[in-house]
């Protein structure tokens, strides 16, 4: 009777280990199975998903206007001190001082692409770029003005 | 056993204790010294059975330091929070890793992170903050982090 | 304790597993004395990758401190971020809406499917199996774009806020999560027949690391280490939160103890979040993703309490709020943490390969045992 | 046709018509070394290529793709870069030792190179206790695994080393049990006798069940005596970082590794041999005429082929299995392989007695 067990637990440990090597057999001649992308290759079909986070930007229209009004609601909702706003007073054509942004520092080195500035700005003066290729050969060229030289804010948004 | 009957059960056994109000849970506040009187009543008597320790913590209230302790019972699922209030100079309370072994890490990291001194512990040393550690235990208020990038 | 290494008198040796070691997956440090190939004693040395979340959130505000939790136990971030979310909610009394509820508990086990592929594949490279890490990784791939499509993340979402979550669910999600489901049940027998079967796998995990329902218990273990040894300690069915208690599912409990046991509680628990998903793909409410919150949230004052059922076990999140927009002190009661605790009363006695197997089926991420 | 054979038989015979005897010999002996040292880089370089190609189509990958057409230089360029790496001795490591270890590894492999038949009629040495040979060299290898593993003054080396030895010692046995059922079957140690035993037929056709338990058991015995997965414990990557060569660096590192690959042709060589025939073409009983269309086909294809082949097999095992652990890796081969190759051995040979094969 010992005998027999003992056969049969070798046979069927051969069995259980065939079994793995069909399976592994099957994946080596079906190389239709293969899910490698080749990325720097495949960079011209390469399509990210529309949310994708990549960093920070504040789209412009075409005569160099953003929507952003300097309320500096994202750089409190930044939890690291990601965003400088940096504000200065327009006057407008009645004479009146207007608050408005100078520059919008953004430091991509600090960013945890979070995602709560864009939730919480109240005029979505700002999204998510779908880059991701940030590396440069100089940490300073991380730190960014968002806002294009000249730009103005978009007539209406307040 | 729900809040209430767990309240009135504990004032039965525990003639001295005192309950702070406002939680979800049932919360006993027990001297240090009684800590080694409650603990294993808790783990043992078999209407409480309280043998899972789920949470251990100290929190500093600046004028003193206080433990806290999470239990819970597998069998009858009710949970009971215990606080202790220690002295914020001279930190010390008996360990309970005896009676439940989770203790044993929770009752390092207080150690390091709070500087609260666990009498009989088998084996208080530091865990997480590197070797030859010297200066405040992080987690106290007045710890000031001389490089902290996120405090705007 | 570099100084101690070497050999002790009884001619035991003690080395060094880590930080650096390829089995420990993350700076996790454990010095180990053998007596030939047979464990005597297991010290972890932990700290590597300690960022002190609970400080940190300390002056970041209840939205801001989800993000950091992310950080924790990344592989099932949206849990912890879950977590934190219900305790603001459940402190500060918003009403979630219903399709909020279903959105997360939908990401949720999303990401439970995707930790269990990532510790599977992870697993079965210690033991030595190369092939299945990769096959793991395709089907964690596709939950991964589905994430990708949603939150726009693949790994720390940031995606569920007080009151509901970020964003709607990206029109393609349920297309997208139904191609999956249909190519998980066709795969998820391979899994089987590369592992699960294989002889020298089970040979492996059989009596090895046991640990009793009493010392599991004592231990604090969770989640489907302590599940393994024959606990009930399902979060999601004591204390349901969100959609829970609307669901049909099975807790998955294994009576072995042992490193089996704590292995088909996970492969289970993978198909029990595919029904989980089902059950919700078809009928998710319409209505708003979010309520409306205050923008300045303040917690009352007092204590909370939060419990939710991550990959790993029961995440705590213990909040003392004195009123402020920050809380005043967090704990975050890891399920890592206590599942490492164990670790030593496990492996002592059992040869230096089966240490792995332990590590393994305990499924330590370090960034969550450190925080 | 041009066989190596023919090669080998024209290149004597202008070395003996040019130079005095003396000479011939000294310059076959030098040809002969340049050979080998040249199979040596070009197999280290196939088999690399091989194994990454076959573990990543198992894997649903792509494999090496970029270095020349199909990454066909792949291990090319690696070797490069392992040429100009720093060789590092660790303080505190024995330095002869340490440095001496890795070029006995690869002396031992290029001696157990010696007896084979690569192609009809060709052979380095063609000694009449070749199988012999094989067996005797084949166990020094362990000796620079263990000079390894203490050499290198860690210890992770040496658990790696000590598994390693016991492990090689211990397969060693069923490995020889399952050769000696072909030494039973055809009654001659040297190679070219076993294959022109199987000119009606290889052993695996011929020799029924018992060969085909002997050639299974020799195939995990030699798996295991190479140190491949699944039973690679001496680096068991998981467990020891990298056993016996976790110190080793650059060249020396690469010398370990050319060994391993060498050494799996070499033992996949010697199974093709001893059961699949050699380079004895693929022959049935006395259909002559399906006979001499297989002897079209070069005999050096038919070796190399075989081999190949089971280094396929053995492949293939590499990354299909989890790794054993310590204790049943010994369990495996004292419990199982031993008494049942001492039961199939029994069995071989009375079937030698009784004539029972074809």
């Amino acid at each position: 009777m010992y005998l027999v067990n003992y056969i049969k637990e070798v046979l069927s440990a051969l069995r259980s280990l065939l079994i793995g090597m069909r399976r592994t057999l099957f994946y080596f001649t079906h190389h239709k199975e293969i899910i490698t992308e080749q990325y720097p290759d495949n960079r011209a079909t390469l399509k990210l998903a529309d949310r994708f986070k990549g960093e920070v930007v504040m789209p412009h229209n075409e005569n160099n206007e953003h929507r952003c009004t300097g309320c500096t609601a994202c750089e409190l909702a930044c939890p690291n001190g990601t965003i400088k706003v940096i504000t200065k007073f327009d006057i407008t054509p009645e004479g009146k001082k207007k608050k408005a942004i100078d520059k919008l520092v953004y430091h991509l080195e600090l960013c945890t692409m979070c995602n709560l500035c864009v939730y919480a700005c109240p005029s979505d003066a700002i999204k998510m770029a779908q880059t991701f290729e940030h590396s440069v050969f100089d940490r300073n060229q991380l730190t960014k003005v968002l806002n294009f030289p000249d730009s103005k804010i978009m007539d209406g948004v307040e | 056993m729900s809040n209430e009957e767990l309240k009135a059960k504990l004032s039965e056994l525990i003639p001295t204790a005192t309950f702070e109000e406002g939680g979800e849970w049932t919360t006993l506040l027990i001297e240090p010294k009684a800590l080694m009187e409650v603990m294993p009543l808790m783990r043992n008597d078999v209407a409480f059975n309280m043998d899972y320790l789920f949470c251990l913590t100290a929190v500093d209230w600046k004028t003193h330091i206080t433990m806290v302790y999470h239990l819970t019972s597998t069998t009858y699922r009710h949970n009971l929070v215990i606080k202790s209030k220690l002295d914020k100079s001279k930190p010390e309370i008996e360990t309970v890793c005896l009676i439940w072994r989770s203790a044993e890490f929770l009752e390092r990291e207080v150690y390091e992170l709070f500087g609260v001194n666990f009498i009989n512990h088998p084996d208080l040393r530091l865990l997480i903050l590197p070797d030859g550690w010297e200066g405040k235990n992080p987690l106290l208020k007045d710890f000031d982090d001389p490089i902290n990038m996120i405090k705007l | 304790m570099v100084e101690e290494i070497g050999t002790t008198q009884d001619g035991d040796l003690i080395i060094n597993v880590g930080p650096q070691h390829p089995a420990t997956h993350g700076v996790l440090h454990l010095v180990i004395t053998l007596h030939g190939e047979t464990i005597k004693k297991v010290e972890p040395h932990l700290g590597y990758i300690h960022r002190s979340i609970e400080k940190m959130c300390e002056s970041l505000t209840y939205r801001q401190f989800i993000y950091v939790t992310s950080r924790m136990d990344y592989l099932s971030s949206h849990i912890n971020n879950h977590g934190c979310a219900l305790l603001v909610e459940r402190a500060m009394q918003i009403e979630v809406p219903a399709r909020a509820q279903v959105i997360r508990v939908l990401m949720d086990e999303l990401t439970r499917i995707a930790s269990h592929e990532l510790w599977w594949g992870a697993m079965a490279m210690d033991l030595g199996a190369f092939t299945p890490f990769f096959h793991a990784f395709r089907e964690r791939e596709m939950i991964n774009e589905i994430m990708e499509d949603t939150c726009g993340a693949r790994l720390t979402m940031n995606y569920m806020v007080p009151g509901g979550v970020q964003e709607d669910i990206h029109p393609d999600f349920v297309r997208k999560v139904k191609e999956f489901i249909a190519l998980f049940k066709r795969k998820v027998d391979e899994y089987d027949e590369m592992v699960t079967d294989n002889i020298i796998f089970r040979k492996r995990m059989e009596n090895v690391g046991v640990i009793s329902a009493a010392d599991a218990i004592s231990y604090g273990l969770s989640g489907p280490s302590l599940r393994g040894s024959g606990v009930s300690c399902d979060v999601r069915k004591y204390y349901p939160y969100d959609v829970y208690n609307q669901v049909q599912f099975e807790e998955i409990i294994e009576t072995g103890g042992d490193s089996l046991a704590r292995y088909m509680v996970r492969i289970r628990e993978m198909k029990q979040s595919i029904s989980i998903i089902e059950q919700l793909l078809d009928g998710i409410p319409d209505g708003d993703f979010c309520a409306k919150t205050k923008a300045v949230i303040k917690l009352p004052k007092g204590e909370f309490y939060q419990r939710v059922e991550t990959a790993r076990g029961e995440l705590g999140i213990y909040v003392v709020s004195e009123g402020a927009t920050t809380p005043y002190r967090i704990k975050f009661r890891s399920p890592g943490f206590s599942n490492l605790s164990a670790l030593d009363h496990m492996a002592r006695g059992s040869k230096i390969g089966d240490l792995v197997a332990m590590m393994g089926t305990l499924d330590l991420v370090i960034p969550d045992i450190d925080r | 046709m041009w066989s190596i054979s023919k090669i080998a038989s024209l290149v004597h015979e202008w070395l003996s018509n040019t130079f005095s005897a003396t000479w011939v010999t000294v310059f076959e002996m030098v040809i002969a070394g340049v050979l080998v040292i040249s199979l040596f880089a070009v197999l280290g370089l196939i088999l690399v290529m091989m194994e990454r190609k076959v573990s990543a189509w198992i894997q649903i990958r792509l494999g090496p793709n970029r270095v020349g057409p199909k990454g066909m230089f792949q291990s090319a360029a690696d070797t490069v870069k392992l040429l100009v790496k720093e060789g590092m001795t660790p303080n505190g490591a024995d330095k002869l030792l340490f440095n001496v270890a890795p070029f006995l590894a690869i002396v031992v492999s290029m001696l157990l190179m010696a007896p084979l038949a690569f192609a009809k009629d060709f052979t380095l040495w063609d000694i009449n206790i070749g199988v012999l040979y094989v067996s005797a060299i084949s166990s020094v290898s362990v000796i620079s695994i263990l000079m390894a593993g203490w050499a290198s003054n860690n210890k992770y080396s040496l658990m790696g080393a000590m598994r390693s030895g016991a492990q090689i010692v211990s397969y060693e046995l069923s490995a020889g049990l399952s050769i000696m059922a072909i030494v039973v079957l055809t009654g001659s140690l040297n190679f070219n006798d076993i294959i022109l035993s199987q000119a009606d037929g290889w052993w695996i056709f011929k020799g029924h069940l018992p060969i085909w338990i002997a050639f299974i058991v020799f195939l995990i015995a030699v798996t295991a005596e190479t140190n491949r997965a699944p039973f690679d414990l001496a680096e068991a990557e998981s467990e020891l970082t990298a056993g016996f060569h976790t110190e080793y660096s650059g060249m020396k590192f690469a010398l370990f590794f050319l060994a391993e690959y060498v050494n799996v042709f070499i033992v996949c060589a010697i199974g093709a041999t001893l059961f699949l025939g050699g380079w004895m073409p693929f022959h049935i009983g006395h259909w002559d005429g399906f006979n001499h269309i297989m002897d079209f086909i070069p005999s050096s294809l038919w070796f190399f082929g075989k081999t190949f082949f089971l280094i396929f097999l053995i492949m293939w095992f590499r990354w299909s299995f989890p790794r054993l652990r310590i204790d049943q890796l010994l369990n495996l081969e004292w419990k199982y392989l031993l008494p049942i190759s001492m039961v199939n051995i029994l069995l071989v040979t009375a079937m030698a007695i009784l004539k029972w094969h074809f």
